[in-house]
Protein backbone atom coordinates (compact mmCIF):
# COMPACT_ATOMS: atom_id res chain seq x y z
CA UNK A 1 0.00 0.00 0.00
CA UNK A 2 1.47 3.41 -1.27
CA UNK A 3 -0.44 6.37 -1.20
CA UNK A 4 -1.13 9.69 -1.22
CA UNK A 5 -4.20 11.22 0.65
CA UNK A 6 -5.94 14.06 1.30
CA UNK A 7 -7.77 12.31 4.17
CA UNK A 8 -6.84 11.71 8.00
CA UNK A 9 -4.06 8.56 8.01
CA UNK A 10 -5.49 5.14 9.41
CA UNK A 11 -2.64 4.23 11.95
CA UNK A 12 -5.12 0.53 12.34
CA UNK A 13 -5.13 0.54 8.34
CA UNK A 14 -1.97 0.34 7.87
CA UNK A 15 -1.14 -1.96 10.70
CA UNK A 16 -3.71 -4.42 9.63
CA UNK A 17 -2.19 -4.49 5.98
CA UNK A 18 1.14 -5.53 7.41
CA UNK A 19 0.29 -7.62 9.24
CA UNK A 20 1.16 -11.05 8.87
CA UNK A 21 1.37 -14.81 10.11
CA UNK A 22 5.04 -15.02 8.97
CA UNK A 23 5.80 -11.96 10.86
CA UNK A 24 7.62 -11.78 14.33
CA UNK A 25 7.75 -7.37 14.09
CA UNK A 26 5.95 -4.78 12.82
CA UNK A 27 7.45 -1.05 13.07
CA UNK A 28 5.99 1.90 12.21
CA UNK A 29 7.03 5.57 11.39
CA UNK A 30 4.53 8.37 12.40
CA UNK A 31 5.90 11.55 11.23
CA UNK A 32 3.85 14.12 13.03
CA UNK A 33 3.81 18.24 12.94
CA UNK A 34 5.78 19.53 15.41
CA UNK A 35 4.77 23.04 17.15
CA UNK A 36 8.17 24.60 16.44
CA UNK A 37 10.97 24.76 14.01
CA UNK A 38 14.39 26.34 13.89
CA UNK A 39 13.28 28.68 16.57
CA UNK A 40 9.70 29.52 15.17
CA UNK A 41 6.50 29.25 16.30
CA UNK A 42 4.84 26.84 14.17
CA UNK A 43 0.93 26.81 13.52
CA UNK A 44 0.21 23.77 10.52
CA UNK A 45 2.16 21.94 7.32
CA UNK A 46 0.70 22.41 4.62
CA UNK A 47 2.17 19.48 2.29
CA UNK A 48 1.77 19.29 -1.77
CA UNK A 49 2.64 16.57 -3.87
CA UNK A 50 3.30 15.31 -7.06
CA UNK A 51 0.83 12.96 -6.57
CA UNK A 52 0.86 9.74 -9.71
CA UNK A 53 5.01 10.24 -8.90
CA UNK A 54 5.01 10.21 -5.67
CA UNK A 55 3.38 6.74 -5.52
CA UNK A 56 4.94 5.92 -7.84
CA UNK A 57 8.62 6.71 -5.84
CA UNK A 58 7.09 5.42 -2.93
CA UNK A 59 6.52 1.72 -4.27
CA UNK A 60 10.00 1.90 -6.01
CA UNK A 61 11.40 2.54 -2.59
CA UNK A 62 9.32 -0.24 -0.81
CA UNK A 63 10.69 -2.35 -3.53
CA UNK A 64 14.28 -1.70 -3.09
CA UNK A 65 13.45 -2.06 1.18
CA UNK A 66 12.25 -5.69 -0.41
CA UNK A 67 15.80 -6.22 -1.70
CA UNK A 68 17.63 -4.99 1.35
CA UNK A 69 16.01 -6.90 3.82
CA UNK A 70 13.87 -9.48 4.29
CA UNK A 71 10.56 -8.11 5.28
CA UNK A 72 6.75 -9.00 4.71
CA UNK A 73 4.89 -6.46 3.70
CA UNK A 74 5.51 -2.61 3.88
CA UNK A 75 2.78 0.01 3.55
CA UNK A 76 3.41 4.17 3.18
CA UNK A 77 0.55 6.87 3.16
CA UNK A 78 1.36 10.16 3.10
CA UNK A 79 -0.86 12.91 3.75
CA UNK A 80 -1.44 16.32 1.73
CA UNK A 81 -3.01 19.53 2.48
CA UNK A 82 -3.26 21.10 5.83
CA UNK A 83 -1.83 19.23 8.43
CA UNK A 84 -2.19 20.31 12.33
CA UNK A 85 0.25 20.61 15.35
CA UNK A 86 0.58 16.85 16.73
CA UNK A 87 -1.13 15.14 13.30
CA UNK A 88 0.34 12.49 11.19
CA UNK A 89 1.57 13.97 7.72
CA UNK A 90 3.13 10.13 6.50
CA UNK A 91 2.84 6.56 8.15
CA UNK A 92 5.40 3.77 7.41
CA UNK A 93 4.31 0.31 8.66
CA UNK A 94 6.79 -2.72 7.96
CA UNK A 95 6.17 -6.14 8.72
CA UNK A 96 8.95 -8.83 9.67
CA UNK A 97 10.28 -12.03 10.83
CA UNK A 98 12.54 -10.50 12.84
CA UNK A 99 12.60 -7.23 14.52
CA UNK A 100 16.48 -6.13 13.05
CA UNK A 101 14.80 -5.91 9.23
CA UNK A 102 11.56 -4.18 10.20
CA UNK A 103 13.41 -1.31 11.93
CA UNK A 104 16.18 -0.94 9.42
CA UNK A 105 13.60 -1.06 6.55
CA UNK A 106 11.50 1.69 8.28
CA UNK A 107 14.19 3.78 9.19
CA UNK A 108 15.48 3.50 5.28
CA UNK A 109 12.25 4.33 4.09
CA UNK A 110 11.70 8.00 5.97
CA UNK A 111 15.25 8.71 5.11
CA UNK A 112 14.65 7.77 1.18
CA UNK A 113 10.99 9.85 1.41
CA UNK A 114 12.98 12.81 2.27
CA UNK A 115 15.54 12.44 -0.60
CA UNK A 116 13.82 11.54 -3.63
CA UNK A 117 9.51 11.29 -3.02
CA UNK A 118 8.29 14.62 -5.08
CA UNK A 119 6.11 15.50 -1.86
CA UNK A 120 7.15 19.40 -0.61
CA UNK A 121 5.77 20.63 2.68
CA UNK A 122 4.89 24.41 3.51
CA UNK A 123 6.13 25.64 6.93
CA UNK A 124 2.86 28.23 7.82
CA UNK A 125 4.20 29.95 11.43
CA UNK A 126 4.02 32.67 13.51
CA UNK A 127 4.46 35.69 11.13
CA UNK A 128 4.69 34.01 7.73
CA UNK A 129 5.40 30.77 5.75
CA UNK A 130 7.94 28.94 4.18
CA UNK A 131 8.40 25.94 1.62
CA UNK A 132 11.15 23.30 3.32
CA UNK A 133 14.38 22.28 1.46
CA UNK A 134 14.48 25.49 -0.62
CA UNK A 135 16.24 27.96 1.12
CA UNK A 136 19.66 26.01 0.38
CA UNK A 137 20.36 28.98 -1.36
CA UNK A 138 22.38 26.60 -4.17
CA UNK A 139 22.42 27.28 -7.62
CA UNK A 140 20.32 25.06 -10.06
CA UNK A 141 22.23 22.05 -10.86
CA UNK A 142 21.37 18.12 -10.29
CA UNK A 143 21.90 16.62 -7.78
CA UNK B 1 6.57 19.79 -30.81
CA UNK B 2 4.27 20.37 -27.61
CA UNK B 3 5.25 19.37 -24.03
CA UNK B 4 3.03 19.43 -20.76
CA UNK B 5 4.91 21.46 -17.79
CA UNK B 6 3.93 21.22 -14.54
CA UNK B 7 4.57 23.23 -11.61
CA UNK B 8 4.37 22.63 -7.73
CA UNK B 9 5.19 24.11 -4.46
CA UNK B 10 7.68 27.17 -4.91
CA UNK B 11 7.74 27.10 -8.75
CA UNK B 12 3.96 26.88 -8.92
CA UNK B 13 3.69 29.60 -7.19
CA UNK B 14 6.57 31.82 -8.92
CA UNK B 15 5.04 30.67 -11.90
CA UNK B 16 1.87 31.96 -10.87
CA UNK B 17 -0.13 28.35 -12.81
CA UNK B 18 0.55 24.62 -12.21
CA UNK B 19 0.45 23.73 -15.48
CA UNK B 20 1.47 25.02 -19.05
CA UNK B 21 2.02 23.44 -22.44
CA UNK B 22 5.37 24.69 -24.26
CA UNK B 23 6.10 24.28 -27.91
CA UNK B 24 9.39 23.62 -28.69
CA UNK B 25 11.95 22.13 -31.17
CA UNK B 26 12.18 18.49 -31.75
CA UNK B 27 15.46 17.32 -29.33
CA UNK B 28 15.37 20.13 -26.92
CA UNK B 29 16.47 18.76 -24.13
CA UNK B 30 14.90 19.19 -20.78
CA UNK B 31 17.66 21.66 -19.19
CA UNK B 32 16.51 23.73 -22.57
CA UNK B 33 13.09 23.67 -21.80
CA UNK B 34 14.10 25.31 -18.45
CA UNK B 35 15.64 28.20 -20.04
CA UNK B 36 12.53 28.89 -21.94
CA UNK B 37 10.55 29.13 -19.25
CA UNK B 38 12.55 31.22 -17.31
CA UNK B 39 11.70 33.72 -20.14
CA UNK B 40 8.17 33.07 -20.13
CA UNK B 41 7.75 33.15 -16.35
CA UNK B 42 10.29 35.48 -15.32
CA UNK B 43 9.87 35.25 -11.33
CA UNK B 44 10.90 31.60 -11.92
CA UNK B 45 14.65 32.82 -12.98
CA UNK B 46 15.74 33.86 -9.62
CA UNK B 47 15.12 30.50 -8.14
CA UNK B 48 18.36 29.69 -6.94
CA UNK B 49 17.88 26.31 -5.10
CA UNK B 50 19.34 22.35 -6.83
CA UNK B 51 16.09 21.24 -9.20
CA UNK B 52 15.69 17.83 -10.27
CA UNK B 53 14.12 17.05 -13.53
CA UNK B 54 11.15 14.00 -14.21
CA UNK B 55 9.91 13.41 -17.54
CA UNK B 56 6.44 10.70 -16.96
CA UNK B 57 6.94 10.70 -13.09
CA UNK B 58 10.78 9.21 -13.64
CA UNK B 59 13.36 11.01 -12.89
CA UNK B 60 15.69 12.21 -15.93
CA UNK B 61 18.99 13.90 -16.09
CA UNK B 62 18.92 17.51 -17.74
CA UNK B 63 20.04 16.47 -21.25
CA UNK B 64 17.17 13.96 -21.67
CA UNK B 65 15.46 14.76 -24.92
CA UNK B 66 12.46 15.48 -24.74
CA UNK B 67 9.35 13.69 -27.22
CA UNK B 68 5.98 15.07 -28.00
CA UNK B 69 3.59 14.70 -25.24
CA UNK B 70 5.78 14.42 -22.64
CA UNK B 71 4.92 15.45 -19.27
CA UNK B 72 8.02 17.64 -17.71
CA UNK B 73 8.25 18.52 -13.71
CA UNK B 74 10.97 20.63 -12.32
CA UNK B 75 11.27 19.35 -8.92
CA UNK B 76 12.39 21.49 -6.48
CA UNK B 77 14.40 19.92 -3.34
CA UNK B 78 11.98 17.79 -2.01
CA UNK B 79 10.83 18.17 1.96
CA UNK B 80 7.77 14.70 2.69
CA UNK B 81 8.22 13.37 5.45
CA UNK C 1 3.03 3.66 31.00
CA UNK C 2 4.86 0.81 31.61
CA UNK C 3 2.27 -2.19 32.13
CA UNK C 4 1.78 -5.77 31.61
CA UNK C 5 -1.75 -6.96 31.05
CA UNK C 6 -3.76 -9.83 30.40
CA UNK C 7 -5.67 -7.83 27.65
CA UNK C 8 -5.25 -7.19 24.46
CA UNK C 9 -3.01 -4.35 23.56
CA UNK C 10 -4.63 -0.84 22.03
CA UNK C 11 -2.06 0.25 19.44
CA UNK C 12 -4.10 3.61 20.05
CA UNK C 13 -4.11 4.49 22.96
CA UNK C 14 -0.21 4.16 23.37
CA UNK C 15 -0.06 6.44 20.29
CA UNK C 16 -2.43 8.78 22.08
CA UNK C 17 -0.30 8.45 25.00
CA UNK C 18 3.10 9.32 23.18
CA UNK C 19 1.35 12.08 21.16
CA UNK C 20 3.18 15.81 21.87
CA UNK C 21 3.08 18.55 20.78
CA UNK C 22 6.83 18.91 20.96
CA UNK C 23 7.49 15.44 18.50
CA UNK C 24 7.65 15.49 15.13
CA UNK C 25 8.47 12.11 14.90
CA UNK C 26 6.76 8.92 16.45
CA UNK C 27 8.01 4.91 16.55
CA UNK C 28 6.00 2.00 17.29
CA UNK C 29 7.55 -1.10 17.78
CA UNK C 30 4.75 -4.53 17.96
CA UNK C 31 5.88 -8.08 18.94
CA UNK C 32 3.57 -10.28 17.11
CA UNK C 33 3.38 -14.42 17.77
CA UNK C 34 4.58 -15.56 14.38
CA UNK C 35 3.41 -18.94 12.48
CA UNK C 36 6.92 -20.74 13.14
CA UNK C 37 10.37 -20.40 15.35
CA UNK C 38 13.48 -22.78 14.62
CA UNK C 39 11.32 -24.82 12.10
CA UNK C 40 8.84 -25.52 14.46
CA UNK C 41 5.16 -24.60 13.81
CA UNK C 42 3.76 -22.29 16.65
CA UNK C 43 0.24 -22.65 17.30
CA UNK C 44 0.44 -20.07 19.93
CA UNK C 45 2.81 -18.01 22.40
CA UNK C 46 1.70 -18.50 26.23
CA UNK C 47 3.87 -15.23 28.05
CA UNK C 48 4.10 -15.27 32.63
CA UNK C 49 5.63 -12.48 34.24
CA UNK C 50 7.08 -11.27 37.30
CA UNK C 51 4.44 -8.61 37.25
CA UNK C 52 5.30 -6.02 39.74
CA UNK C 53 8.89 -5.98 38.84
CA UNK C 54 8.20 -6.28 35.37
CA UNK C 55 6.39 -3.05 35.27
CA UNK C 56 9.54 -1.55 37.41
CA UNK C 57 12.28 -2.58 35.01
CA UNK C 58 10.23 -1.20 32.46
CA UNK C 59 9.88 1.92 33.93
CA UNK C 60 13.55 1.79 34.73
CA UNK C 61 14.47 1.22 31.18
CA UNK C 62 12.20 3.67 29.88
CA UNK C 63 14.09 6.52 32.41
CA UNK C 64 17.55 4.79 31.21
CA UNK C 65 16.28 5.78 27.37
CA UNK C 66 15.39 9.21 28.94
CA UNK C 67 18.59 9.65 29.97
CA UNK C 68 20.21 8.52 26.46
CA UNK C 69 18.14 10.14 23.48
CA UNK C 70 16.42 13.31 23.38
CA UNK C 71 12.92 11.98 23.91
CA UNK C 72 9.18 13.06 24.83
CA UNK C 73 7.26 10.31 25.89
CA UNK C 74 7.26 6.38 26.28
CA UNK C 75 4.76 3.79 26.55
CA UNK C 76 5.13 0.00 26.68
CA UNK C 77 2.69 -2.62 27.44
CA UNK C 78 3.73 -6.50 27.78
CA UNK C 79 0.62 -8.56 27.56
CA UNK C 80 0.72 -12.14 29.51
CA UNK C 81 -1.18 -15.06 29.04
CA UNK C 82 -1.73 -17.11 25.81
CA UNK C 83 -0.60 -14.73 22.11
CA UNK C 84 -2.35 -16.17 18.95
CA UNK C 85 -0.31 -15.99 15.61
CA UNK C 86 -0.40 -12.55 14.74
CA UNK C 87 -1.71 -11.11 17.65
CA UNK C 88 0.66 -8.14 19.65
CA UNK C 89 2.40 -9.40 22.48
CA UNK C 90 4.41 -5.90 23.35
CA UNK C 91 3.79 -2.58 22.30
CA UNK C 92 6.66 0.07 22.56
CA UNK C 93 5.74 3.81 21.86
CA UNK C 94 8.39 6.76 21.74
CA UNK C 95 7.61 10.10 20.37
CA UNK C 96 10.71 12.47 19.88
CA UNK C 97 11.39 15.80 18.30
CA UNK C 98 13.05 14.18 15.75
CA UNK C 99 13.16 10.60 13.99
CA UNK C 100 16.74 9.64 15.23
CA UNK C 101 15.85 10.12 19.22
CA UNK C 102 12.74 8.07 18.23
CA UNK C 103 14.00 4.95 16.34
CA UNK C 104 16.95 4.52 18.79
CA UNK C 105 15.17 4.59 21.93
CA UNK C 106 12.31 2.44 20.48
CA UNK C 107 14.90 -0.17 19.60
CA UNK C 108 16.31 0.42 22.84
CA UNK C 109 13.96 -0.63 24.56
CA UNK C 110 12.81 -3.63 22.86
CA UNK C 111 16.30 -5.08 23.13
CA UNK C 112 16.68 -4.46 26.53
CA UNK C 113 12.69 -5.87 27.37
CA UNK C 114 14.58 -9.25 26.04
CA UNK C 115 17.42 -8.84 28.27
CA UNK C 116 15.75 -7.71 31.90
CA UNK C 117 12.22 -7.91 32.07
CA UNK C 118 10.72 -10.58 33.97
CA UNK C 119 8.72 -12.01 31.37
CA UNK C 120 8.85 -15.59 29.82
CA UNK C 121 7.12 -16.86 27.01
CA UNK C 122 6.41 -20.33 26.10
CA UNK C 123 6.17 -21.58 22.92
CA UNK C 124 3.22 -24.01 21.94
CA UNK C 125 4.18 -25.83 18.97
CA UNK C 126 2.61 -28.78 16.81
CA UNK C 127 4.20 -31.33 19.24
CA UNK C 128 4.87 -29.79 22.50
CA UNK C 129 5.80 -27.15 24.29
CA UNK C 130 9.05 -25.23 25.42
CA UNK C 131 10.17 -22.42 27.68
CA UNK C 132 12.09 -20.15 25.10
CA UNK C 133 15.64 -19.34 26.20
CA UNK C 134 16.41 -22.05 28.88
CA UNK C 135 17.60 -24.20 26.42
CA UNK C 136 21.16 -22.67 26.27
CA UNK C 137 22.70 -25.80 28.63
CA UNK C 138 24.60 -23.29 30.34
CA UNK C 139 25.15 -23.91 33.92
CA UNK C 140 24.12 -21.99 36.85
CA UNK C 141 25.55 -18.87 36.90
CA UNK C 142 24.92 -15.23 37.33
CA UNK C 143 25.18 -13.06 34.22
CA UNK D 1 13.99 -15.89 59.85
CA UNK D 2 11.36 -16.17 57.30
CA UNK D 3 11.82 -15.36 53.70
CA UNK D 4 8.96 -15.81 50.86
CA UNK D 5 9.85 -17.75 47.49
CA UNK D 6 7.90 -17.28 44.39
CA UNK D 7 8.47 -19.53 41.12
CA UNK D 8 7.85 -18.24 37.61
CA UNK D 9 8.16 -19.88 34.76
CA UNK D 10 10.11 -23.35 34.33
CA UNK D 11 11.15 -22.64 37.98
CA UNK D 12 7.59 -22.34 38.75
CA UNK D 13 6.15 -25.73 36.61
CA UNK D 14 9.45 -27.89 37.98
CA UNK D 15 9.07 -26.80 41.57
CA UNK D 16 5.39 -27.52 41.35
CA UNK D 17 4.33 -24.37 43.16
CA UNK D 18 3.97 -20.94 42.45
CA UNK D 19 5.23 -19.85 45.94
CA UNK D 20 6.85 -21.18 49.28
CA UNK D 21 7.58 -19.95 52.85
CA UNK D 22 11.02 -20.78 53.90
CA UNK D 23 12.76 -20.52 56.92
CA UNK D 24 16.66 -20.01 56.78
CA UNK D 25 19.16 -19.10 59.28
CA UNK D 26 20.19 -14.97 59.87
CA UNK D 27 22.27 -14.30 57.66
CA UNK D 28 21.74 -16.85 54.69
CA UNK D 29 22.46 -15.49 51.32
CA UNK D 30 20.59 -16.06 48.31
CA UNK D 31 22.62 -18.26 46.56
CA UNK D 32 22.68 -20.61 49.87
CA UNK D 33 18.95 -19.81 49.40
CA UNK D 34 18.80 -21.50 46.24
CA UNK D 35 20.45 -24.71 47.56
CA UNK D 36 18.57 -25.03 50.30
CA UNK D 37 15.31 -25.27 47.70
CA UNK D 38 17.05 -27.92 45.78
CA UNK D 39 16.18 -30.07 48.44
CA UNK D 40 13.01 -29.07 48.95
CA UNK D 41 12.39 -29.30 45.24
CA UNK D 42 14.85 -32.02 43.79
CA UNK D 43 13.21 -31.32 40.05
CA UNK D 44 15.25 -27.44 40.19
CA UNK D 45 18.74 -29.07 40.84
CA UNK D 46 18.49 -30.13 37.34
CA UNK D 47 17.82 -26.85 36.02
CA UNK D 48 21.09 -26.37 34.21
CA UNK D 49 20.29 -22.77 33.23
CA UNK D 50 21.64 -19.29 34.19
CA UNK D 51 19.59 -18.06 36.77
CA UNK D 52 19.44 -13.99 37.97
CA UNK D 53 18.06 -13.09 41.54
CA UNK D 54 15.77 -10.92 42.37
CA UNK D 55 15.14 -9.98 45.96
CA UNK D 56 11.96 -7.39 46.72
CA UNK D 57 11.78 -6.81 42.68
CA UNK D 58 15.15 -5.54 42.52
CA UNK D 59 18.11 -7.64 40.99
CA UNK D 60 21.00 -8.75 43.53
CA UNK D 61 24.27 -10.97 43.71
CA UNK D 62 24.08 -14.16 44.56
CA UNK D 63 25.93 -13.26 48.20
CA UNK D 64 23.39 -10.78 49.21
CA UNK D 65 22.18 -11.24 52.12
CA UNK D 66 19.04 -11.77 53.17
CA UNK D 67 16.27 -10.22 55.56
CA UNK D 68 13.41 -11.60 57.55
CA UNK D 69 10.49 -10.90 54.94
CA UNK D 70 12.31 -10.22 52.14
CA UNK D 71 10.39 -11.67 48.46
CA UNK D 72 13.07 -14.04 46.46
CA UNK D 73 12.55 -14.57 42.92
CA UNK D 74 15.38 -17.12 41.11
CA UNK D 75 14.97 -15.24 37.35
CA UNK D 76 15.37 -17.92 34.47
CA UNK D 77 16.66 -16.34 31.58
CA UNK D 78 13.79 -13.88 30.10
CA UNK D 79 12.42 -14.01 26.69
CA UNK D 80 9.58 -11.59 26.97
CA UNK D 81 8.82 -9.30 23.40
Amino acid sequence: MFRVTRNAIDLQELVAFVTDPEAGAIVTFIGTTRNNNEGRKVIALDYEAYPEMAEKELKRLGEEAGKRWRIQRMAIVHRIGPVQITEPSVIIAVSAAHRADAFEACRFAIEEIKKSVPIWKKEVFEGGEVWIGTQSGQPLNRY
Amino acid sequence: MKVKVKFFAILRERAGAAEATKEIREGSTVAELWELLQRDYPRLAPVRMRLLYAVNQDYVNADYALKEGDEVVFVPPVSGG
